[in-house]
């Protein structure tokens, strides 16, 4: 019975061919659901609210709230019993691999491997200018205590800073003979990440500068999976410390120089 | 042993020590009546609690507790006035056998049970009083064991942070305290089912299924306490196990909670009557008995009066409060209770959309602390103006989280955001103790750093709760404490001397009453109380 | 564009007939949802809690929170686009009827139609303790600024008071030949007020009692619906004032009097 | 003109007011500094909000405004430098057309836009002052409708509730800032689509796509003030409208704020420079000709210091927040603004797991009041530290909106907690009003009944707080703040002289430099500081 014994040996009921949610009772499904609805409050919408529940697969759904927000909108907070559940042992996830090496094991692969630093070039990009994430990972000072790309030997790192426009990052990766690229995105709304991140990757193919460079974004809505399917080599997502990312940089280069693509 | 004491900031209410040393009279007063009072009964749940103390465990065929039909039988004798041990004692001493073992053979009628012959009295009282001094011996482990886990792990710093858990199956509850232990919380307290205040019996053994809590068993106990060592061992830090001394058993549950090394209990009769409706001669005298237990046993009890402003507005009432803080330190103290072992209630309760109301609460809550200084005192989180709005609730409940921190207390119950929806999800009290331990961490010397405004909203509130609960405690002593709960003087609730449950429990006491378990309580608080002046 | 205007006309597209969660613009269907799973957090359980959301019904589900509880345990907080809708034009709900008369108009139905007052019992019933529910209704003092059901002339108040078993209900509804009978359940963990409630209507039909007593119910987890479907002629929930109570109380006494069921 | 004084309360901090003075005028000497670079330059926007001013509205067949494509021709004839008015003026007057149609005809090719011969120079100033004089006629109505809207409706109690609206959609935006109203907002500010700051143009028209927040355009700024105001009536309380008057258009915002009746506009040149990469020559100088509109429109202005938080540690970078608010102060007042409209800002960022970091956030809340008391301030929510813990957040916020209230805030931001993860949902500044709205009236008088020990926690953090700012301000007056911009002196951010966006639309002022909206402005100032005095 210790901290980190999973609850399935505890409780001994937990099948992990079911998996759902878990209350106070194993099995007992609990949800905690909240959502407007552009419909004032009343005995209607409290039926299609509840209704909304249902549909989401909660049994019998619990309205705690129920506020009219005025000017026809409403506000529901709903608990419910969720009727379906997941098969974990069928769950395969693309992830990265957790760190291996050390700053001094890095700089030493990236000196034996390389004979040179690599070229990292770094970008806030389009109209985005939060710039505290990809510093983190880049600056000096770097995050959560760990040393940022520029406090390595193995890395040469421009920080273009904010706002730029693909085209300038491009043809800064051209110019500086990038080994790498990490972009950060920050701002999501409607999405406008996932368009101004694939227009690079469109950019750099066109310019037959693809297999040149390792293609890396960040920011706290990117995850990995998103980043492959949008053509990245890489995603890293909120909490990202920079030794993570100097490990991943360090060990593709060397993966991809021993096995070409 | 290990002491609550926190370090006590300068007063800054400005309190006038007369009135307060009046209150104290006043009080004192009340309780020297009901201590008389009790002193010449005992109850069908004394004498039960007696032959827990003596070694009896378990139950019959149909799971009744061997104690209750040992009791029963003295019962249906007409001898409950006389004391169970004697007549117990005499049946162990003639058949050799265990005391479980002889309570058995007792019910199944292969062992009779009568008081010793007047020649054979000396040598039952040796019985009875080894028999008890077994229990003591287990108690007192069960103190050294707290003792050595506390130096050896530490509790954390004040306030000790106390959650509850109520999921109705002890298996599931022990996984949801060791999640909350790892969470920070210092206290576990496991909510006992709904009716079961109710029952003059203390069910029996390992139990899945419960209403709103899960049943006080003493197998629960062991289970829950084994799992909170392990939780102890696996967070660094010594994590109390908390249960009822409440309801019917009264005396039975703070002794299982003695023996099974539990370290804090709800104990106050005055909850009993008002909101069980639980016959107030029976309780009040189960009371004395289970508070000298607790005394004995190192346990902290935490009594109930924060309770009456869930029936009271807590703004007009507040006094009501403060004055039954009052009765009970002092009945307490009577029991052989040190100030340390008082986590007397009191709770946040005013509507949050009251002006000004958090600068009242800060009043009351600091008024506390300086009222009772030496106590660790147990603040209740806002519960009767939680709303379904979970997100609200969350705010109500850092209110409460900073007024704690500010004014220093001791035991903080954490308010959940589901408070007015369900007994919490495990999730719900991970949320609290974060919230909890970000404000303590965030305001930590606040108190340290703010004073009152002499004679401005703050302190003047806390004069005039203090001047009211002179006056209540004044009536309370001119009409008893007994006419005082007739009369509806606190929480709005009128109970009477003969209405409410359990009343035929209740045995004046003949003569020759005696019991060994008082006088090994004796010694055991002696102790306690010479520890504490080294 | 006034408060009470619905949201439909304002922004002329809400669709009655397609409503769904609302987040910032109209049909983006954000929902808020939180749960605890019983396995411990990390990249498979990150996507459990994802495909939950989906079969929920949540279409790009993001989790902004996952915390590992330890002892086998995570919790989620996830955002997603509901695809749900439901027709409001569709809904047809069971109601109790909006108050319509006033204190002196209940006590003058009551006197007109009744020329006696009407004998009602109330008991938070079971080892429920909670007496400030149906105190609110019953007492003087009243709730939310209105007086309780004693006030009225029209009633005479009986309160048995808490932990009130069915057996002792019932022969006060008897012995008191009660008119109406309140109950309270506020305690409904594991649906404990279920089964007490639905009892004391087999008794009540046992004794032939049924059609002699208006059958009241309420708490904070109680609705109109529920209590129908329980045997019950009326249930109130969460926030019920007593003239609301009154008013039922009166006018169905009236109405079955005048055409018996 | 209504004005937003609130009692100050009786300092607590023991400050030093020599310390406060020598800020004061190491701040005086910056800001001189600041005004006699800008005084000599225009910018094309200058010369586009003199237009506008001048009664110029609407876009060319490709939505690009009449205003860009005309100072454009001006700037292409190498003319910047002179200033546009007159040419534009003698257009007008030649043609005897409206301004707008003016414009259009200009960009069409069917008027040139050619300076005046010497001899009708003086026609084309009274023409020129004729037109920029109709401009503050609207703006003057404005000002009444405002003050007349207060004066019937009022605006509530301090400190004023503020929440954005960022849907994209204007339309969208309207119906929620309607729901904010009636859920106790005071001021609704719609946050700008997030490019917008970096386009040289206002856009034109209704917009129902933006990015992060809505353009801001002088369509949407008509359509969100009509919904505010059928919104004040329907809670019978005026709500203001906030925008920006920031980034590359600065100056024509804030003339689309002056003659739309907004109230409020956030507007500071430093958070362009640090944060957008705006150039500092080009937005310094655009910020003066802001102010002094704002001023003339009796505009609250906000500003942008809060931000520095969000890159520097909160703790450790305290000082630069403070700093900063004495350099805004100074420019702001020489562009005559008075200090009822500085809506100085300042926030509450630290992480709220350091220990007593309530106490400090108290220390620099309360130390901003004292040393600003005439003015509102502009409290800013924790946002850096918030999480996708929603629950957490509810509670960072709590502490926020009890600093705010406890020290006396004036303009204060809701912290939302889905502040780590989108624009507000509609619920979720209804759940924030709903907590601030709570905290305020639970602690009404908090700040009344509270006094900090002397020489303790909070004392002692203010004081150092004030000393490092001191030095910084000096270190600033030493380099100018051109200088400290470029070592990095603000937000770890260092940014060049000839850095940044916009220079190229800069221009030293030609000695017959030249434009009527000067004089207008004077004299609205005079009158505002004439109805201040009354
Ligand atoms: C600080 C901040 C700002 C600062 C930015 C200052 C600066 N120089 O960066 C200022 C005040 C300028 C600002 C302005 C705006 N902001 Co802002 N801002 C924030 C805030 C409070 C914190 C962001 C932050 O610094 N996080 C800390 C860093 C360390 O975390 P991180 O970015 O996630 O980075 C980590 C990982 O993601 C990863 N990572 C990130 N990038 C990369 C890149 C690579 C290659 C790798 C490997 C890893 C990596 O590693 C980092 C370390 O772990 C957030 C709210 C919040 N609490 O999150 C809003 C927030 C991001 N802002 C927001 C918005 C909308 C804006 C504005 C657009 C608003 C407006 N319309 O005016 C403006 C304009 C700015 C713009 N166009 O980008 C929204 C975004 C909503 C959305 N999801 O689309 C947020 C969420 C606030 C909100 N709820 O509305 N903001
Ligand atoms: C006050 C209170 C108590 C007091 C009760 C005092 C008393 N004399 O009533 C005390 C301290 C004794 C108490 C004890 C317990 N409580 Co309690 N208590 C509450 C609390 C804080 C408030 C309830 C309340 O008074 N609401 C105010 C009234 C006015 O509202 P109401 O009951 O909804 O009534 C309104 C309507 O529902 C309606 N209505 C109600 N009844 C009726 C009847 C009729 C006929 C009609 C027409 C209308 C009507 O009209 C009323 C006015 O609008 C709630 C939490 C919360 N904030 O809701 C927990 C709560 C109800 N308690 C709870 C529990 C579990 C207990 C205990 C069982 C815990 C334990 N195991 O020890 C104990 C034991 C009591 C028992 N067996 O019933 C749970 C119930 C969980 C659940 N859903 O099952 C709650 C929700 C707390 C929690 N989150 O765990 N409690
Ligand atoms: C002193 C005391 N005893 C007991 C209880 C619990 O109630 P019961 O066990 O009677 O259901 C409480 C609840 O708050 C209490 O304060
Ligand atoms: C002074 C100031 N201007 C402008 C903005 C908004 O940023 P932008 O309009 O440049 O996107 C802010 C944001 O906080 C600000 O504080």
């Amino acid at each position: 019975m210790k901290r980190d014994e999973p609850a399935s040996r505890i409780l001994s009921g937990v099948d992990l061919h079911k998996v759902g949610p878990y209350g106070d009772t194993l099995g007992d499904g609990l949800v905690q659901v909240s959502f407007s609805l552009p419909v004032p409050s009343g005995p209607e919408s409290r039926e299609a609210a509840r209704r909304l529940a249902v549909q989401m697969g909660l049994e019998e759904p619990q309205i705690y709230k129920e506020a009219d927000l005025g000017y026809g909108f409403s506000f529901w907070i709903i608990y419910g019993k969720c009727r379906h559940n997941v098969d974990v042992t069928r769950i395969v996830v693309p992830k990265l691999e957790a760190v291996q090496l050390s700053f001094d094991e890095i700089n030493d692969l990236v000196a034996a491997e390389a004979g040179r630093r690599l070229r990292i070039v770094g970008a806030c990009t389009g109209t985005d200018a939060h710039t505290v994430g990809i510093d983190a990972i880049l600056n000096m000072k770097g995050f959560a205590g760990e040393y940022g790309l520029e406090r390595y030997p193995a890395f040469e790192v421009f920080n273009l800073g904010s706002q730029v426009s693909n085209d300038i990052l491009l043809q800064k990766v051209r110019d500086l003979k990038a080994d790498a690229v990490l972009v950060s995105q920050v701002v999501t709304q409607k999405d406008v990440h996932l368009g101004n991140l694939a227009e690079l990757v469109d950019m750099i193919e066109a310019e037959s500068l693809r297999k040149d460079v390792l293609l890396v974004c960040g920011g706290p809505r990117i995850s990995h999976e998103v980043a492959l399917e949008l053509g990245f080599d890489a995603g890293f997502g909120a909490g990202t410390t920079p030794r993570l990312v100097a490990d991943w940089i360090a060990r593709e280069w060397v993966r991809r120089k021993v096995l070409p693509a | 042993m290990s002491f609550l004491t926190e370090r006590l900031m300068e007063p800054k209410l400005d309190l006038d020590p007369d009135i307060i040393a009046r209150c104290r009279d006043a009080a004192g007063a009340i309780s020297a009546d009901v201590q008389r009072f009790a002193a010449g009964r005992t109850s069908v749940s004394i004498e039960r609690a007696v032959l827990r103390w003596m070694g009896v465990e378990g139950g019959d065929a149909d799971c009744i507790p061997l104690v209750n039909r040992v009791v029963d039988l003295q019962v249906k004798s007409g001898l409950l006035s006389h004391g169970v041990s004697l007549a117990f004692a005499e049946a162990v001493r003639n058949s050799g056998l265990s005391p479980s073992d002889a309570a058995m053979a007792i019910v199944e009628g292969r062992l009779a049970l009568v008081g010793p012959d007047p020649d054979a009295m000396e040598a039952a009282r040796v019985v009875a009083r080894l028999l008890a001094s077994q229990g003591a011996e287990r108690v007192r482990r069960a103190v050294r064991t707290r003792s050595r886990f506390i130096e050896r792990l530490g509790e954390g710093s004040r306030p000790l942070l106390y959650v509850i858990v109520a999921s109705g199956n002890i298996l599931e509850d022990t996984v949801q305290a060791k999640v909350c232990a790892q969470a920070g919380a210092q206290i576990v307290a496991v909510i006992r089912s709904t009716a079961q205040s109710l029952l003059d019996y203390v069910p029996e053994g390992a139990t899945t299924e419960g209403f709103g809590g899960t049943y006080a068993t003493q197998a629960n106990f062991r289970i829950m306490r084994t799992a909170l060592d392990e939780a102890s061992e696996d967070v660094g830090r010594y994590v109390r196990l908390c249960n009822y001394a409440s309801g019917l058993c009264m005396p039975e549950m703070a002794t299982l909670g003695a023996l099974e090394r539990l370290d804090v209990m709800l104990n106050d009769a005055l909850y009993g009557i008002l909101f069980r409706d639980i016959n107030m001669q029976r309780t009040l005298t189960d009371q004395v008995f289970s508070r000298r237990v607790s005394a004995a046993a190192g346990l902290i009890i935490n009594t109930g009066e924060d309770n009456y402003l869930t029936t009271s507005d807590a703004f007009e009432a507040a006094h009501t409060v403060l004055a039954s803080e009052f009765i009970n330190e002092q009945i307490a103290l009577c029991c052989g209770l040190k100030p340390h072992q008082l986590g007397l209630g009191h709770a946040m309760q005013m509507n949050p959309f009251r002006e000004d109301m958090f600068l009242y609460e800060v009043a009351q809550a600091q008024m506390a602390r300086e009222i009772f200084p030496d106590s660790p005192l147990k603040y209740m989180p806002p519960t009767k103006h939680m709303t379904g709005d979970i997100f609200r609730g969350q705010v109500q409940d850092a209110l409460f989280n900073l007024v704690s921190v500010m004014t220093g207390q001791g035991i903080h119950l954490l308010g959940m955001m589901t408070e007015a929806m369900h007994t919490p999800h495990i999730h719900d009290r991970v949320l609290a103790l974060e919230s909890a331990r970000m404000i303590s961490t965030a305001a930590r010397h606040l108190g340290d750093e703010v004073r009152f405004v002499p004679g401005g909203r703050v302190q003047t509130r806390a004069r005039d709760v203090l001047a009211r609960a002179l006056t209540l405690l004044q009536q309370v002593r001119d009409e008893g404490l007994f006419g005082a709960l007739a009369s509806g003087r606190f929480a709005d609730i009128k109970r009477s001397m003969d209405g409410g449950r359990g009343l035929e429990g209740v045995a004046v006491k003949a003569e020759d009453y005696w019991n060994p378990v008082d006088e090994v309580l004796d010694e055991l608080i002696a102790e306690g109380a010479k520890e504490v002046a080294q």
